[in-house]
């Protein structure tokens, strides 16, 4: 543990005049970051906010065994089991994918989601999975992506026209695969972030670090984690869904941090994939809405900015309505800029325009 | 094994008699079947739904004779629809006969282009409950 | 959100926020007699909202957004925007329902046990529970029956019913004006008008029944009834359950418990009045 | 020659199966599907359990047990176990 944790915010909850309820998200964030002393009077929005941030589950057991009225137990206790067959959906994606890749001797290293489940981190409890998310090198994605089609996965766009094109040519992943009978989607990807946008991580050393769990199955290492959840947070999409990206990030770190030489290490990896001021992003929001303890160093000093990121997080009502519309296609068009150099925006979004 | 009494049976269930006949199933036969989840049938029948025709991954692109989706201006091809099918106009299309402000021409087009649909696609989950009986 | 009703509608509670007055006015007027949720606290959230923002004033189309959408919805006219809230509340239950396991059937209970009728849309399951439930049965639900997954009960979850084209005729000859909504012409779905369940219905609404019968009903020549397998009742009820898969092994226990405690048949039939007395004929075979 | 692929089965603790008149419904819980099965699938599972074995022993294992009376018994039993792999039913040691 270093000197100075970053706590100059007080948390949200003291911060601003308390209302009798706070607006949706708002609330949700209190109720994640401080199960043990919740309350509200408005249970219908602090759900309808969770079930919109894709965050119920998350919340259903960090509300397991504390006084809560009956039928919202209930709602809970759903959500709680469906979690578990969500859980076990995402290992089994895993497993049908590495028996399909068995013959290839290529570890499939498992990102996001299906990852925290697989080694039982606490970001994994309550978590919903979409997709399969799996890294592979470059030089090897064609032979996974072949195995995978063997198995009975199938490309969903088709393989002609611009979007296969523009996925193989700028994206950091394959077009995405299907399998035709469990309906699940499965994301190859080469590395963490596409080619074209500014931060280029070395994928190379994701590869080299990545910590195997299994016979033929692995996950990056703890910085390494950390980095890419930051990366995943502000430069894939226009930070929608962020609220449950940057819970990852706050369980992460908890979990984490307490490992021996775990900031020095995050700093020296944040360096390497050039993402040192994502991650310091992360780690001060994480901290303002979460209470995460993080290292002062890495998170480095507030900005004026932050305000505004923790105002989109946070943009939606107890109706479950997305609000600040402005805010938000303000970091739309940022999602664009730093996905893509001006040039090639102008091209796709043209193309985009022009069909 | 009708006309063994139980006592056999239960003893059967243990030690499976030589006699007991196993169908091994023609190599082209199935003996598993998955069950899938149903939402489809459900929100068919509680929703009104609409396919685009291309859906926004194809947007512009003409139709082919066989569904697939090419570039505009193709010879033989057909032009995307103005609108979106409703769900009664895309089932009618599959069974062949011409909704109302559809070419005639391109009908066929269109009803290939809805069988190709895939799941993720705009509009399948609309297809998928067409699919249904109702 | 500027107009909002809660209804607590067996043991499913709804909130339902509109952009626009009408569609709940029309909603109230139909569940009149129903129960506010008792605790304040809702299940599910549905909004009726504008389809463009401008479209609130400009020829009026409502979008239905809530907690689970489908991203095919097509937007409706507001004059169907009673309609547009009973899809919404359907929607949530068909995708977000997690308490119980959802059958796509009709049920109606008498003595404590429940006939559960399920199978094609547009075989008259929802017609024949109507009917049940004004001749002396009482009518669970005509759209989607929940089973407990401790118990193996049926809750009941007695919506409004939803009456299209023939039916609507069928049924204003038995139950009273009052009990109606407005006639909806011309929806996606043709001709509409719903029905609230009687008195019986809705002051039993927290009553479970035993499941007892399984019926698949669909039209026919003539009237004829023959069993089912188990496991083809077992397949054809996870076909009709939309979350049957997301509720894993409570799903598959709660499931399998049924089919085998449960006996079932497929009935065909050439008019409702026959249905019936196949109906009941086999109610009293299997009871 | 390449040596022929063996198989295991899922261990019976993670089956759940129900048996419905002839047929038997299966809840496979690291999967969380479910399947139908009509023999001799369940039959195969069985004798897979006995420990890892390819399609002609599985057969031999079979015949140990049961009567057959089709003579492509080789082709019909890889042809089962292709479809209980997939499934993830069964999988290659």
């Amino acid at each position: 543990m270093k000197e100075g944790w970053l706590n100059r915010d007080a948390p949200p909850s003291q911060r601003g005049k308390p209302g009798p309820v706070r607006a949706g998200a708002r609330q949700l964030v209190d109720a994640l970051r401080d199960p043990e002393n919740f309350q509200t009077s408005d249970w219908s929005g602090l759900i309808t906010a969770a079930r919109a941030e894709q965050l119920l589950g998350s919340l259903a057991f960090r509300l397991e065994g504390r006084p809560v009225p009956e039928r919202a137990a209930s709602i809970l206790a759903g959500a709680r089991r469906e979690a578990a067959q969500q859980r076990t959906q995402a290992l089994w994606e895993a497993e049908m994918a590495r028996r399909a890749c068995e013959g290839l001797s290529v570890p499939l290293i498992l990102l996001k989601g299906t990852a925290f489940h697989a080694a039982g981190l606490d970001a994994a409890v309550g978590r919903s999975v979409g997709d399969l998310d799996l890294l592979v090198p470059r030089a090897r994605i064609e032979e996974v992506e072949a195995a995978l089609i063997d198995a009975g996965w199938e490309r969903i766009k088709p393989a002609d026209g611009y979007d296969d094109l523009y996925y193989r040519r700028w994206m950091h992943e394959l077009p995405p695969l299907v399998h035709r009978d469990r309906d699940r989607m499965a994301d190859v990807h080469h590395t963490i972030l596409p080619p074209t946008a500014r931060p280029t991580p070395d994928a190379a050393a994701l590869i080299a670090d990545s910590i195997a769990i299994d016979s033929g199955v692995a996950i990056l290492s703890s910085p390494d984690m950390i980095v890419h959840a930051a990366a995943h947070l502000f430069a894939d999409g226009d930070l929608a869904g962020g609220l449950r990206n940057l819970w990852d990030i706050d369980r992460l770190l908890r979990q984490f941090g307490a490992e021996p030489g775990f900031w020095q290490v995050l700093a020296t990896r944040a360096r390497l994939h050039q993402l040192t001021a994502p991650v310091a992003l992360a780690l001060r929001l994480s901290a303002r809405l979460f209470a995460t303890p993080v290292d002062a160093g890495i998170a480095g000093r507030a900005r004026p900015s932050d305000r505004l990121f923790e105002a989109r997080l946070l943009a939606r009502d107890n109706w479950g309505r997305p609000t600040r519309p402005l805010l938000r296609f303000a970091f739309y068009l940022r999602s664009h800029w730093l996905r893509m150099p001006p040039l090639m925006l102008a091209r796709h979004l043209l193309v985009k325009a022009r069909r | 094994m009708s006309g063994t009494d139980n006592e056999k049976a239960g003893i059967e269930a243990f030690v499976p008699s030589r006699r007991t006949v196993l169908v091994l199933g023609a190599a082209a036969a199935s003996t598993v079947v998955t069950i899938r989840p149903a939402l489809a049938q459900t929100a068919g029948s509680v929703l009104n739904c609409e396919i685009p025709v291309p859906g926004p991954h194809a947007a512009g692109s003409y139709i082919a004779q066989d569904g697939s989706t090419v570039a505009a201006m193709t010879p033989n091809a057909h032009p995307p629809m103005m609108r979106p099918l409703r769900g009664q106009e895309a089932k009618a299309l599959l069974q062949g006969s011409v909704p109302p402000g559809v070419n005639p021409s391109s009908a066929q087009a269109y009803a290939n282009y809805i069988r190709r649909l895939q799941s993720g696609m705009s509009g399948f989950t609309c297809y998928a409950s067409l699919q249904m009986p109702r | 959100m500027r107009h909002q009703l809660a209804l607590q509608i067996g043991p499913v509670a709804f909130r339902i926020g509109s952009a626009w007055p009408e569609p709940l006015a029309a909603l109230a007027r139909l569940y009149a007699a129903y129960p506010a949720p008792a605790d304040d606290i809702c299940d599910f959230t549905v909004r009726l909202e504008p389809e463009k923002p401008w479209r609130r004033w400009i020829r009026p189309s409502v979008a239905i957004q809530g907690d689970y959408v489908l991203p095919d919805a097509a937007p409706m006219a507001l004059a169907h925007g009673l309609l547009a809230a009973e899809m919404g509340m359907n929607l949530q239950m068909a995708l977000g329902q997690k308490r119980f396991l959802l059958l796509h059937a009709s049920s109606v209970e008498k003595n404590g046990r429940a006939l559960v009728m399920t199978g094609e849309s547009g075989a008259g399951k929802s017609t024949l529970a109507a009917l049940l439930g004004e001749r002396g049965w009482r009518l669970m639900g005509d759209e989607f029956a929940l089973l407990d997954l401790d118990s193996g009960n049926l809750w009941p979850f007695p919506r409004a019913i939803s009456l299209k084209n023939g039916a609507i005729a069928v049924m204003e000859g038995e139950a009273p004006a009052e009990r109606f909504g407005p006639l909806l012409e011309d929806t996606p779905k043709g001709a509409i008008r719903h029905l609230r369940p009687n008195e019986a219905a809705i002051v039993g609404m927290n009553q479970c029944a035993r499941p007892a019968l399984i019926l698949f009903p669909r039209f026919g020549a003539d009237c004829a009834a023959r069993g089912v397998g188990q496991a083809e009742i077992f397949m054809r009820l996870t076909q009709s359950s939309t979350n049957y898969v997301a509720l894993g092994g409570a799903g598959f226990d709660a499931l399998t418990g049924l089919v085998r405690s449960c006996p079932a048949a497929a009935i065909d039939y050439p008019d409702t009045e026959g249905a019936i007395d196949l109906v009941e004929a086999l109610w009293s075979e299997a009871a | 020659m390449t040596a022929a692929p063996r198989y295991i089965a899922e261990h019976r603790d993670r089956v759940r199966a129900v048996e419905l008149d002839g047929l038997v419904v299966l809840f496979h819980e690291t999967s969380g599907m479910t399947h139908i099965v009509a023999p001799p699938a369940p039959e195969i599972l069985d004798a897979l359990r006995e420990g890892p074995a390819d399609a002609a022993t599985l057969l031999a294992r079979l015949a140990a047990r049961f009567a057959f009376e089709q003579k492509d018994g080789a082709e019909a039993v890889a042809a089962r176990l292709a479809e209980l792999e997939q499934a993830g039913l069964v999988r290659r040691t």
